[in-house]
């Protein structure tokens, strides 16, 4: 009994979102020209992995019933940190590629700090961060495009069989995402924390050094997401990342997330940037009409969740 | 490399699709294309904000994924979208930039050449900030409300305006952005007419703007003593221009700004050697002009 | 044993502590001695749990101090009492529904190895545990998925998992049956050969009379005794309690009772309640017995909507058509309540005021032009507050500051002012004192008077057979038998409820 | 002791916020020129009303545990529909208001009956509505701002001894939305369910249409704020709104209202609406630069939730 009831938990959990991949390989692949080509693909290997390294921080802190609203801003400040210490500041690649990653473990540090200090909401405490992020980024980059040339191109450039070194990297920090959050007391206490927080500190654990350790991290990942793309467009732009928060958010609760905390899984939030890229690539492909785009999103952002409702009440009644 | 019909696929990738200026880019696009359906194919994507640059990246990826002969693009940023563009080049697809003209720098450090179709925004700007230092006097002061930071075009018609104000001697007394939105423009223009009781004009980036301002002015009581400047002659200030209410805009012909590159483009098809870049008719828009036929 | 000194193993002297509005411990001292069993006894609110959070760690006294074996001790958190080996199961369940069993038990020490959990050292740790306390469940199963006297073994067990020299069980067989609490005393006699301290919290005084050696008595925060249990009897302990002579006027004998007014026929759902059918009359209370888990609290909740049935039909008020009860709604409406078993979760709204936790159900009767008197709102509370003391400061005070039997008394409160036809208490005493219990069994008693009809779940058998005019028995599911006043016994029922596990 | 506790209480929970208001007027005040002028107040009063009327809808969705990401996109499209109405089909003009209440109203209801079907959170499928809000207003208005001309500009002129008609509308409702919920049935039952659903639904109290409730009148106030909107810029602009619910949730978290449910107020987000109204007012009076905005507008959300802490410890402290 025990096997057979892990077994098919397994299967459920990702089969479902599995089937509306499958569903929309099949719609896109019939209507769109070319869908089915290596370069579509290729194109969205090498266009995922800033947002699965975000979705990826945002599963954990949504895990702990947290929220991060700042990742996309945060992400824009690293980026204009790494592209202003390479352009005007002249600091060497790895100083600035640390300096990068830094800067988003130091935002997510202060999210974490604020939340336990003052036992704010995180929604509010990261809104705030979100439109501070937002400002020093105009501050540092004087509201400019900075150009990073060449220097970053070998990020995207590099490959393992085949596969481009960035998407190698999110895949690497989704497994160890998941193997973390399953496996290790860590995850095993931002799960705790995130059912019942007042249990976990009565059973003697402080809770506060795990959720601002959470919160830095979502932030290092910020920092992460914006080595690989600022490599991957070649510039800092000071508005980019502007709504990613709310896509990464979307992946995240797609892919079977709670909101509420206290259950989540990061390799179904693989699966939900996937079903997102994968519709608004299709989408693109097949020309549709911004409004269109935008009614097809909404309708399957929250269809995957009613999905999500059915395979559970199924799983439920076959138990 | 021609597509199963033999025509030519010339895709159109634009900055926004969500935005009056770019949909009449494109409904204009559309109809050129309807008109000459047997010379080329067009397929027209978009950004669904003028922020999003990875996104129209991928967009020019997507495009070069399905081997379209021709992009004809309007670039959300002038030095990000280079870089996906010379590797358009590279993969022999012919590119036109349209609209917001890529960084130059950027250009010739990457050593690209893509030529550039399209109205000089500077001097439309200066053009309707000319018009509007006829009305004033030396001295007098007035406000910018600018578009989006970061913007190439926005950034182009802040200066254009400045010119024409710093040689007629006006005083600019703020310059702020308002997001080439309407209701921030109204909060911003706002705040301008209490904070500078002696305002005399608001120069706006883009109409939509415009039409904040002039709300902002209404509801202050100050239509008589406050001019308006919008940029890009929408439909929707059609009856203000005429009343009035806002004084000149600036039209840059928006729905024949992508035509002129898919032209452009076609024409680039055939040929080859190092293209030049083209510039485009702006005109000044004012009450006068609208009434004449 | 050697000399005295060396014997007590921790002492406390002047525990003063004060919430707002109320002094919930006031120069508060005793002695615990090494290896023996100190119970620790009084009404609701008189600041037991209170006492013991503050030994634990869990709060910090206003004054006075500790010691442990002679030094002085002042945890400032659960971890630091821990390790100096004070241990507690609390009385409110603190569980993290979304883990294992497994985890559970082991969380602030959870096995590992770089950093990673080593579940198979863990699950085979934890399987160890549960049996010593008697739960047979799987430990790889999410605490979501138990019932409260499971939740509540789960919780015994985290407490025995680590070594400890003083352990504390606040009211730990509050929801338990008789089986496991058996068990339990099994395990307490073997720690303190082992020469564990224990503090044990119970409103079961024969419990008291049965395992304790030393039995001190709060009342209002206040010490009132200390003595080797030898000394006293049951009935002392009781009137040191609550200041007063209890007379004793439990069994009922009200055989007046009226038509059928709720038949159940053939309910099912899953294999937790499978063709039960009984039937209740007016001024009856009907009594349900059973084992933990034997699906009681579940078909409760089917006949209140609650929940869905698979089949079955209920009848109300002689009918012969069934009653559509498709949600606690329509239940209330057809004049059916339900007390739940889970205070905390599913029948307090926790950081709300008294008044209005006793309103929500029948708000509609303090209400003028669409809006709610609050004048009105708060006299109701004083009334209910007065007729069932419940200890509170005001009616404005926030239930979740409430004590743990002072919140049962709210949600009955609650229930009593919705004034329903028939009334389904789930473990109504659970946590409630002495005192308390015989004022709800007579407010119980009243209520038949008035013509109700009453179901009274309860683990507690004796409780069952003091109030009840029929005691119906579930077990495995399965309702196997019923008994009347004349011809029940204690035997008889517990076979009946361990019927459908035998074989 | 009864009264002690009570007035204290009152004052209490309105005179930090009360304070952080006169701090900032005293600021404004001396660096911004004109600030204090009887123009600057109207200004405000006539800028205000459309976002109070969303953070009153917010406030209650916040109360009961739920959120409303799509107020924006539902006022844009409000605002489209409006706007259409009046100038391309020539509805007459009550008909027009009235399409316009009724597409929030059901734009409301349908987040609030997805909610109660398929037991979602409300983040997802609000989330879901913003996308297809936005959509339907670029279908509605074919991506074109739409001139409305002088039809409604009556309701910015008209006004009652010198108070503008919207601000007067905007001041009933959170009057009113105040009385509802603290005195009325349905505002009871509103934090009765965010502080424990499950209990109420035990209570015998059916929380569906409750929570429907609540949804379609955010909605539907939302729609109201369209109106006033339209007629503020007299015209229905397609891009309109985006970002407001962010701002609205600023705007009620900043007033006392939890996120989690359970606890909020009316007045409460009202004086939150003022704070960042006058906050953005003075900024862009004193003509700060966009970065110093940014950074000043997202210390000053967290700045007022953490006033928001201490002044609790120090009202807690007294009693
Ligand atoms: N956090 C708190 N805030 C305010 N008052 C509190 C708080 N905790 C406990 N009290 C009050 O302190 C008193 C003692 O409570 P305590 O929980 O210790 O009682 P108890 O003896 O354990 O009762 P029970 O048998 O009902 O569990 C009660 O009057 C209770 O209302
Ligand atoms: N939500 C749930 N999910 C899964 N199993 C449950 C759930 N609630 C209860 N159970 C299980 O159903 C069985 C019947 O539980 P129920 O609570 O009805 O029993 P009970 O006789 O009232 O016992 P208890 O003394 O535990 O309240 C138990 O084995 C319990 O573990
Ligand atoms: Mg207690
Ligand atoms: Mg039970």
């Amino acid at each position: 009994m025990k096997k057979n009831a892990s077994l098919p938990r397994w299967m459920t959990d990702y089969c479902g979102m599995a089937a509306v991949l499958v569903i929309l390989l099949a719609i896109f692949g019939s209507s769109a020209r070319n869908f089915f080509s290596p370069a579509t693909f290729r194109m969205i290997a090498s266009q995922i992995p800033d947002i699965t390294i975000l979705a990826v921080g945002m599963t954990l802190v949504l895990i702990i019933g947290g929220i991060d609203l700042s990742v996309g801003s945060v992400m824009a400040l690293c980026g204009a940190v790494l592209g202003k210490s390479l352009v005007a500041w002249g600091v060497p690649l790895p100083l600035a590629i640390g300096a990068c990653l830094l800067g988003g473990l130091v935002c997510g540090a202060l999210n974490g700090l604020a939340v336990i200090t003052w036992k704010l909401p995180a929604f509010i405490v990261t809104l705030g961060m979100l439109e501070i992020a937002r400002g020093a980024t105009f501050l540092v980059t004087d509201y400019r495009t900075i150009d990073t040339g060449t220097t970053l191109e070998f990020i995207t450039e590099t490959s393992f069989v085949g596969i481009p070194l960035p998407f190698v990297i999110a895949i690497l920090i989704v497994a160890l995402g998941q193997l973390v959050l399953s496996k290790s007391i860590f995850g095993r206490y931002l799960v705790a924390i995130g059912t019942n927080e007042e249990a976990v500190r009565l059973s003697g654990i402080d809770t506060r050094p795990i959720k601002v350790g959470v919160f830095a991290l979502c932030g290092f990942l910020a920092g992460l997401a914006a080595v690989i793309q600022t490599a991957r467009i070649s510039s800092a732009n000071p508005n980019v990342g502007v709504g990613w928060e709310l896509q990464a958010i979307a992946a995240v609760v797609i892919g079977g997330t709670s909101l509420m905390g206290g259950r989540g899984s990061v390799i179904g939030s693989f699966f939900g940037v996937l079903i997102i890229a994968i519709l608004s690539t299709g989408l693109d492909q097949i020309g549709a009409e911004e409004y269109v785009k935008r009614i097809i999103t909404g309708s399957a952002i929250v269809a995957a969740v009613v999905l999500d409702y059915y395979r559970n009440r199924l799983s439920n009644n076959k138990n | 490399k021609k597509a199963d019909t033999g025509k030519p696929r010339v895709a159109l990738v634009m900055k926004s699709l969500a935005n009056e200026f770019f949909k009449t880019m494109e409904d204009g696009a559309k109809a050129h294309h309807k008109k000459n359906s047997d010379k080329y194919e067009l397929s027209t994507v978009g950004i669904k904000d003028e922020l999003d640059v990875a996104q129209q990246i991928k967009l020019v990826e997507s495009m070069i994924a399905q081997q379209v002969d021709a992009i004809v693009i309007a670039p959300a940023d002038s030095m990000a979208l280079v870089a996906v563009c010379k590797k358009a080049l590279d993969a022999g697809i012919t590119v036109v930039n349209i609209d917001n003209k890529f960084d130059a720098k950027t250009l010739t450090s990457r050593n690209v050449q893509i030529p550039f179709v399209g109205p000089d925004n500077r001097k439309g700007a200066q053009l309707a900030g000319d018009y509007l230092a006829k009305k004033l006097a030396q001295g007098d002061k007035v406000a910018i409300i600018e578009g989006a930071p970061n913007s190439f075009n926005g950034i182009q018609r802040k200066l254009g305006f400045e010119d024409a104000m710093n040689s007629a001697g006006i005083k600019i007394v703020s310059s702020q952005t308002g997001y080439w939105e309407t209701d921030r423009a109204n909060k911003v223009a706002s705040a301008n007419i209490i904070a500078e009781p002696e305002l005399k004009a608001i120069l706006c980036a883009n109409d939509s703007m415009a039409i904040g301002a002039l709300a902002a002015v209404k509801s202050a009581g100050k239509t008589d003593d406050i001019l308006i400047v919008g940029f890009d002659n929408i439909a929707a200030v059609q009856r203000a221009l005429k009343d009035g209410d806002i004084l000149c805009t600036v039209d840059q012909h928006a729905d024949q700004l992508a035509v002129f590159g898919i032209d452009y483009a076609l024409e680039m098809l055939g040929k080859s050697g190092t293209p030049q870049d083209q510039e485009t008719a702006v005109d000044l828009i004012t009450a006068e002009t609208i009434k004449r036929p | 044993m050697t000399d005295l000194q060396t014997d007590i193993a921790f002492s406390l002297c002047g525990i003063t502590k004060s919430f707002p509005g109320v002094k919930a411990l006031s120069d508060v001292t005793f002695d615990l001695k090494t290896g023996e069993v100190h119970a620790l006894v009084g009404e609701n609110g008189a600041g037991k749990s209170t006492l013991v959070k503050i030994i634990a760690g869990i709060q910090s006294a206003d004054s006075g101090n500790m010691l442990i074996k002679g030094k002085s001790y002042a945890p400032p958190g659960r971890k630091d009492a821990e390790n100096c080996g004070v241990r507690i199961v609390m009385q409110e369940l603190n569980l993290v529904n979304n883990l294992t069993v497994a985890e559970n038990i082991f969380l602030e020490k959870l096995p590992s190895r770089f950093g990673f959990v080593d579940y198979p050292k863990l699950n085979s740790a934890a399987r160890r545990l549960t049996q010593q306390v008697g739960l047979s469940i799987d430990v790889n199963a999410k605490v979501s998925q138990l019932g409260v006297g499971q939740q509540q073994m789960v919780e015994i067990a985290s407490g025995l998992s680590q070594k400890c020299d003083i352990l504390i069980l606040d009211e730990p067989t509050a929801s338990l049956t008789d089986k496991e609490a058996q068990l339990l005393f099994a395990q307490i006699e073997k720690l303190k050969t082992n020469g564990v301290s224990i503090i044990y919290i119970s409103h079961h005084i024969d419990e008291i009379m049965r395992i304790s050696d030393t039995v001190t008595i709060l009342r209002d925060g206040q010490l009132v005794s200390s003595h080797p249990t030898n000394q006293l009897n049951a009935d002392q302990i009781v009137s040191k309690m609550v200041g007063r002579n209890l007379e004793h006027s439990t069994l009922r004998h009200n055989t007046e009772t009226g038509p059928v007014v709720l038949r159940v026929e053939g309910l099912t759902r899953g294999r937790k309640v499978r063709n039960v059918s009984f039937q209740v009359h007016r001024g009856e209370i009907l009594g349900i017995a059973g084992l933990m888990g034997s699906g009681r609290t579940e078909t409760m909740r089917l006949i209140f909507g609650a929940d869905k049935p698979d089949s079955g039909k209920v009848y109300l008020h002689n009918s012969s058509t069934p009653a559509h009860i498709k949600n606690p709604r329509h239940a209330v409406n057809n004049g059916i309540a339900l007390l739940t078993e889970d205070r905390k979760e599913q029948g307090l709204l926790l950081p709300l005021s008294i008044s209005k936790n006793i309103s929500l159900a029948q708000l509609s009767k303090l209400c003028r032009f669409g809006l709610i008197r609050n004048s009105e709102e708060k006299q109701v509370a004083a009334d209910f507050i007065d007729k069932l003391s419940v200890k509170s400061s005001s009616t404005e005070q926030a239930v979740g500051n409430l004590s743990g039997g002072n919140q049962q008394k709210v949600v009955i409160a609650k229930w009593l002012y919705k004034d329903s036809e028939i009334i389904i208490f789930d473990e109504p005493t659970r946590g409630i004192d002495v005192g308390a219990k015989f004022e709800i069994y007579q407010m119980l008693d009243n209520l038949t008077k008035k013509g109700k009809a009453i179901i009274v779940v309860s683990s507690d058998l004796k409780e069952l057979m003091a109030i009840s005019d029929r005691i119906a028995v579930m077990s495995d599911g399965k309702l196997t038998a019923e008994f009347n006043s004349n011809d029940w016994s204690a035997e008889k029922i517990a076979a009946a409820a361990f019927s459908e596990y035998i074989n």
